[in-house]
């Protein structure tokens, strides 16, 4: 059971390669055959991951069979199962919407790409190794350039995917050079070994020995630098320059699996760097209190200014972009706010979100392409229920849940103006998407003629998927009262450093 | 020795500030290909610190600093404790190969991005670039 | 337990019926509209609130719903030439019975997230059909300015109360410390965005005057009250008296005023009565002060027997000016004049209306007037406020004469104009007409029921309930002989109402 | 068009001024910030007699037959630490390059390799030299890939060595002689998906070794370790083998040098797209 996290990747990996050498023969039906599985695999493979987690606790697994300091370890608690489990579920979707809506010339590039991205995210979310995080965010990055170009016909999409692609590069590139960074003063990469010299610096680690330079600054710096990426990988005011392009050009597959795994990595990071890395005994702790109230102010006035955009927007993609932005943001702010109702609201609140963009960008895409009616009410269905997710007023929605808990969080730490900025920021997103809904509601969609292989009985499946998925889960905590503390507790277990230090390296801090 | 620790911390900061000009060349500059340049000046530095950062003056200074390889295969624990006296640090050489071979494959990306973005636009002018492209409509 | 499955199953039933008709419609008019009726009567006999207050508040609700439904299918019909609105008004109506009957805290926040959700689309109903722009300026300007402070409000009772004690504890017993008074000023203006009370109040005048007349009708005759709901429900948590006690008086005072003198001074006959509704949600909430300050019964008594009056006659108000819009197509009080030559039976109603308003016997109106002004009077020694209030509502009523004479403009006074109307169906112009005296004559049978909730709560000495008893007899005996003199001579000055 | 440019240029300019100060304001805080890193010893003392431990453990392990558990049997031991300490990191690594030659052939969809003729290329003394290089160059990088695990070098660095040959080629004759000589660009990528498959699938040789031995092993795993028996052979005909390193080493030369042999002559090819600009 060991070596999920790793058979969660392999898979991927290998599903990737498989459906390349796939591409360049003439099997069309073996590869989506392929595709589809591997994803329905890797779905599975997830689920078992949580179950596992929610009932036995956290996963170590050393690759190689080094030792943590020594070699790279991955590890899966409860929150990187939720990321790992939404991603998977993403990705599932895509293929079904690539399967759907992309010519096989297309949708074979897809594919590969996004089991490559998939890869990657589930590097990133597992990994107990900065280096390793270094590395699965190039790859990361890369795949999700080439989605962006997809379509490469078209220039708009170029221009986005070198435009993305620059900053993002550079902007990785400083990731790396807080890699060495902490390398150069901690003598290590790993994770828990940080967390625990950043608390203790006078303890002896086995392999990676003492502290090698003076931990405070280098900790300052890097903690700002890898701050400073992670924001822009998710997006946040100032740092979103690249998202609305990106979003207003890539596929809606491509796009589906951005928002529930590209787009995340950023909180998923901030969440691990500020409550596991350099938790709240660090030797930084002041500078670590002042960048997260830093934090805080930004994310707000992100959501805020992202929401008054949102209020603005008449199209589609421009919508979808802008909320991603707002939901991101307020998602920031419970992850900074440091009480585990904030952090899992959070988290809630970030598959909320992945749920209600899927729903909205395959409702769009069956309305505005479908000729047959039924196809086209199922359409405006889906739209309906994603905007009222994204919305999240109705608590047979999870995007209700999500902001409740976080509501809880914030009165908790005292943060009225947090709860104020959340709902401001409800209502301002509301005045785009119930324009939009009342927009379409009434008046035919300019209809765009759907590509030769476009299949809309297959694009209603994954439809009714998402559907079931985001009623059911809300229903599931409406009648199981006792569904949200569970999560509030496995949240917690997971942002304790102490426990990380223990399940990674073996020792006790303090002891 | 008071001179190398000055030699050597100049050398440290000289980086830092190479750091520093290729990021500005990456935030301003509006030629996107010169973008792509300072950033390829960018990860070379990044690099070069990373080997800095783990290199060595052995405490006997006639004694260069080894390369991390052993030249012959050990006849006993007394010749890995020598070498690993005088060796410099392996592992921010094993990061750069492996940050190299990444920055190689999505700068060759990213120039094949340039090139075609260049046959639609006709420019790697940034701001031309966003004239041309005007408010596209998908 | 058996009672939630007897209410579920109540309720289950009556929407049934009533979605049910709105299907009949499209085949047949009559008896989908039949259908819908015996749904609401069936949950006005047969479904009970939590309390006397959300009591009271679904009778009215479900007795809206009875003389809305007609008229909503004759204006639909008339106005948009289609009838997708009755099925909208009806979702609404019964989602705000819901919250009104709500046992636990989620389900009160879950209703109240659904009814104003479908409120918003109510009011920007006229951009969905005709890209009206004004209705989306409205309906934004309400989402931002009503629906999230009031979410806002709702979220922190709710994080507050805990999730647990959401789920599980009967909404009367819920016992919340809302102790910091930050959180409690934005609570109760949450409360009040919703109720339009000062300084949240502006959205009001413009939602409820562009919604098509079935909607304003709910809205500004039941809507606002589930923010009057939500204040008595947080008068009976853990609150800083003073701090709710100071916001509610002297904000709703403001208000009273505020809204009487803006009523009187518009000339758009929806835009006068929304005001008014301000005016009357501002006394209301003064009361719900009062009742913090004293801790006294009586006040909750005179809370419940205002709203149903004022619902009762708001409703009977917006489908009048609904009517006059749909065959006259002005709401322009200064064009009109002449209603009473075209109906004098849609004047008729109106008078019985204003006279309801106006506090006269032997009305609900009347009756609720009575009692708040006992009860005030009663208090009047043990504090300054008692008798600033007093004179709040003496004011207001005053000035409530002044803006129902201008509103009685639009009936009486001028000869019939030049401006002739188009006109809507007959069928439809006597469908409109029909519900709107039903609704007015509800005005003095449901003093009855009105009766009976003061007969449950005994709070005032009982020598004074024998003399109002005594009292409300003998005004009754009087104005039966009085009124229908009145609509005599209205009826010799015209020469009946003549549709070309 | 004229007045277009200026504006252009104008707004440009109105931008430039505006960011700069700011982005340039920002560099300085990180220089500086870098710096106090330096000169208050974040990376101790300046410059540094020892090493960090983490890189001593290595190099006292890389080649240590008294330490069985944590050896890799490498003499190089940056190679020990590419494919067996962090292993992981490098078969990430080599997916990036993979992406990448994923997104390069999505964005070089339309080009299709045209008969172009014979070429002139250069002289014939270009052309022999150039043929003598191309010999010698294979025989270094082989021996420079597969001896990665002895001596300074490994699979990148050979497979990069090789692919000058690529360029070579294509600027002393033509790329015609690229594609007479069988290499096309589906046969590139189709070597170089199924090497990254073996690559895989040596990655998981230990597991698979594990499920038929019924015992615990790892993915990567090299040797045998504390908890787990499985290991790959150390030696080879009693020359350091160091396991599964060489296989790498060797897969990965194939898997970079089709690579850039296919980037190189993506490139060639798209060149003439410079030419045409705007279509």
């Amino acid at each position: 059971m060991n070596a999920l996290p790793a058979s969660i990747l392999m898979n991927y990996l290998f599903a990737a390669v498989a459906l390349s050498i796939l591409g360049l023969t003439k099997h069309r039906k073996v590869l989506d055959i392929i595709a589809l599985s591997a994803s329905v695999t890797g779905l599975m493979l997830s689920l078992i991951l949580m179950r596992y987690i929610t009932s036995n606790g956290s996963i170590t697994y050393t690759f190689g069979g080094f030792k943590p300091p020594l070699g790279v370890v991955y590890y899966a608690d409860f929150v990187s199962g939720v990321f790992s489990l939404i991603s998977s579920f993403a990705l599932l979707i895509s293929t079904m919407c690539a399967f759907a809506t992309m010519s096989f010339a297309t949708r074979k590039y897809l594919y590969i790409l996004a089991y490559l991205l998939l890869t990657g995210v589930h590097g990133f979310i597992f990994s107990g190794d900065v280096f390793h995080l270094y590395v699965s965010v190039e790859l990361i990055a890369i795949s999700a350039y080439a989605i962006t170009a997809l379509y490469s016909n078209r220039s708009g999409n170029i221009r986005a995917a070198l435009l993305y692609g620059i900053a993002g590069t550079s902007i990785t590139s400083f990731l790396f050079l807080a890699v060495i960074i902490l390398y150069g003063s901690y003598g290590t990469v790993n994770m828990a070994d940080i967390a625990l010299k950043s608390i203790f610096n006078e303890e002896y680690v086995p392999y990676s020995g003492y502290v090698f330079g003076d931990v405070s600054t280098a900790s300052i710096v890097a903690l700002a630098l890898i701050t400073w990426v992670f924001l822009f990988k998710s997006g946040i005011m100032p740092n979103h320059f690249w998202l609305p392009n990106v979003y207003r050009v890539t596929p809606i597959a491509g796009l589906i699996l951005f928002t529930s795994s590209a787009d995340l990595i950023g909180i998923y990071g901030v969440l691990r760097l500020y409550h596991v890395v350099f938790g709240d005994r660090c030797i930084i702790s002041s500078f670590r209190t002042t960048m997260m109230s830093l934090l805080t102010a930004m994310s707000m006035i992100s959501t805020f200014f992202s929401s008054l955009l949102v209020a603005k927007q008449v199209r589609i993609r421009n919508i979808v972009a802008y909320s991603t932005i707002a939901q991101l943001s307020i998602a920031l702010s419970g992850v900074v706010a440091g009480v585990p109702e904030a952090v899992s609201g959070a988290i809630l609140h970030v598959v909320a979100n992945a749920l209600g963009d899927a729903l909205v960008l395959c409702g769009f895409t069956l309305h505005a392409w479908s000729s047959n009616k039924h196809m086209r009410k199922l359409g405006m269905v889906s739209i309906s229920i994603g905007f009222v997710n994204l919305f999240g007023l109705l608590p047979i929605v999870p995007g209700f849940w999500s902001k409740a808990l976080m509501s809880l969080g914030f009165l908790k730490v005292g943060n009225l103006l947090g709860v104020i900025v959340i709902l401001l920021s409800t209502g301002l997103c509301a005045i785009g998407y119930f324009r939009y809904l009342t927009r379409i509601a009434i008046r035919e969609l300019a209809k765009s003629t759907p590509p030769r292989d476009y299949s809309e009985k297959m694009l209603s499946i994954p439809i009714v998927i998402l559907i079931t998925v985001t009623i059911g889960f809300s229903l599931s905590i409406i009648l199981n009262p006792y569904l949200l503390p569970i999560v509030i507790n496995n949240t917690l277990d997971s942002t304790r450093s102490d426990r990380f230090i223990y399940n990674l390296l073996g020792i006790k801090p303090g002891e | 020795m008071d001179v190398m620790v000055f030699a050597f911390t100049a050398i440290a900061i000289s980086f830092a500030i190479n750091i520093a000009i290729a990021a500005y060349g990456i935030f301003t500059d509006k030629s996107l290909l010169k973008k792509l340049i300072s950033l390829i000046i960018f990860s070379d530095t990044l690099a070069a610190f990373a080997v800095l950062i783990g290199f060595r003056l052995p405490s006997v200074l006639s004694d260069y600093p080894s390369p991390p390889i052993l030249t012959n295969i050990p006849e006993s624990v007394d010749y890995l404790e020598e070498i690993s006296a005088k060796a410099v640090d392996p592992v921010p050489q094993a990061f750069i190969i492996t940050a190299i071979v990444i920055n190689f494959a999505v700068f060759s990306f990213l120039l094949g991005l340039l090139l075609l973005n260049y046959k639609y636009f006709g420019s790697v002018n940034v701001s031309v670039i966003e004239e041309e492209a005007g408010d596209e409509v998908y | 337990m058996n009672m939630q499955v007897e209410w579920w199953s109540n309720i289950a039933l009556a929407t049934l019926m009533i979605l049910a008709g709105n299907v009949i419609l499209h085949k047949s008019a009559l008896f989908g509209n039949v259908f819908k009726i015996i749904g609401y009567i069936y949950i006005l006999l047969f479904t009970k609130g939590v309390d006397v207050f959300s009591n009271t508040l679904i009778a009215a609700s479900s007795i809206t719903g009875v003389s809305l439904t007609f008229y909503t299918y004759a204006y639909s019909k008339s106005k948009y030439s289609s009838i997708s609105l009755p099925p909208l008004i009806d979702l609404f109506l019964i989602s705000m019975i819901l919250v009104f009957r709500s046992g636990t805290l989620i389900e009160f926040i879950t209703f109240w997230l659904l009814t104003e959700l479908i409120a918003f689309f109510l009011i920007a109903y006229d951009y969905m059909v005709s890209e009206d722009v004004n209705s989306m300026r409205a309906s934004v300007k309400y989402l931002v300015f009503s629906m999230i402070p009031t979410d806002l409000a709702l979220f922190i009772i709710l994080a507050l109360a805990g999730f647990e004690d959401a789920f599980t504890k009967h909404i009367l017993d819920l016992s919340i410390n809302i102790s910091n008074p930050l959180v409690l000023v934005v609570i109760i203006l949450g409360f009040f965005a919703k109720a339009a009370v000062i300084p949240l109040h502006f959205w009001l005048p413009d939602a409820h005057s562009v919604a098509p007349s079935p909607a304003s009708v709910l809205l500004s005759g039941l809507m606002v009250k589930m923010g009057i709901y939500a204040l008595y429900l947080l008068s009976s948590q853990i609150v800083d008296v003073v701090v709710s006690f100071t916001m509610m008086t002297f904000l709703g005072g403001l208000t009273a005023v505020y809204g009487a003198a803006q009523a009187s001074l518009q000339r758009d006959l929806k835009r006068l009565l929304a005001y008014s509704t301000t005016s009357e949600t501002g006394i209301l909430s003064l009361i719900a002060g009062l009742y913090v300050l004293s801790r006294d019964e009586s006040f909750i008594t005179a809370i419940i027997l205002y709203s149903l009056a004022h619902a009762v006659y708001k409703s009977f108000m917006f489908m009048d000016s609904g009517y006059i819009e749909v065959t006259i197509h002005t709401r322009n009080i200064n064009e009109l004049g002449f209603v009473s030559k075209l109906s004098p039976m849609q004047t008729t109603s109106t008078l019985m209306s204003i006279i309801s308003y106006l506090g006269m016997p032997p009305s609900i109106g009347f009756l609720a007037k009575l009692y708040v002004f006992t009860t005030i009077s009663k208090h009047l020694g043990d504090s300054v406020v008692y008798f600033m209030a007093l004179l709040v509502l003496v004011l207001k009523v005053v000035v409530s004469v002044l803006y129902n004479a201008i509103y009685l403009k639009a009936h009486l006074g001028k000869q019939l104009s030049t401006k002739m109307f188009t006109g809507c169906s007959r069928r439809d112009e006597v469908a409109l007409k029909t519900s709107c005296f039903t609704s007015s004559l509800y005005s003095y049978v449901i003093i009855i029921y009105a009766l009976s909730v003061l007969q449950g709560r005994i709070i005032v000495q009982p020598g004074l309930v024998e003399l109002l008893y005594a009292t409300i007899a003998i005004l009754l005996l009087v104005s039966l002989t009085l009124y229908p003199l009145i609509y005599i001579v209205l009826k010799r000055g015209t020469n009946g109402g003549v549709l070309t | 068009m004229q007045l277009k440019l200026r504006r252009v240029k104008n707004a440009v300019k109105e931008r430039k001024l505006r960011r700069t100060p700011l982005i340039a304001t920002a560099l300085i805080v990180i220089t500086v910030a870098l710096s106090i890193v330096i000169v208050e010893g974040g990376f101790g003392v300046l410059p540094p007699n020892q090493i960090r431990e983490l890189g001593r453990t290595i190099l006292i392990n890389t080649y240590n037959p008294w330490n069985t558990t944590l050896t890799s049997y490498s003499l190089n031991s940056v190679s020990a630490i590419i494919w067996d300490y962090r292993g992981i990191d490098t078969l990430i690594e080599t997916t990036v390059l993979f992406a990448s030659v994923v997104g390069l052939s999505i964005i070089f969809q339309g080009i299709k390799p045209k008969p172009l003729g014979a070429g002139k290329g250069m002289s014939i003394i270009a052309k022999t030299t150039v043929k003598l290089v191309i010999l010698l160059t294979v025989a270094a990088s082989l021996s420079i890939a597969v001896h990665g695990h002895i001596t300074p070098g490994g699979g990148f660095q050979g497979g990069s060595i090789l692919a000058i040959i690529a360029s070579l080629t294509i600027v002393a004759y033509s790329i015609g002689v690229i594609f007479r000589s069988g290499v096309s660009l589906d046969v590139l990528l189709k070597i170089r998906y199924l090497a990254l498959l073996t690559l895989l699938l040596t990655a998981i040789t230990p597991i698979v070794l594990g499920l038929v031995l019924n015992t615990r092993a790892y993915v990567l795993q090299n040797m045998a370790k504390e908890d787990s028996v499985v290991s790959m052979p150390a030696t080879f005909l009693n020359t350091p083998l160091a396991g599964s390193i060489f296989f790498f080493n060797l897969i990965e030369y194939i898997v970079v040098s089709t690579s850039i042999v296919f980037i190189i002559v993506l490139f060639t090819l798209s060149s003439k797209i410079l030419g045409s600009k705007g279509e």
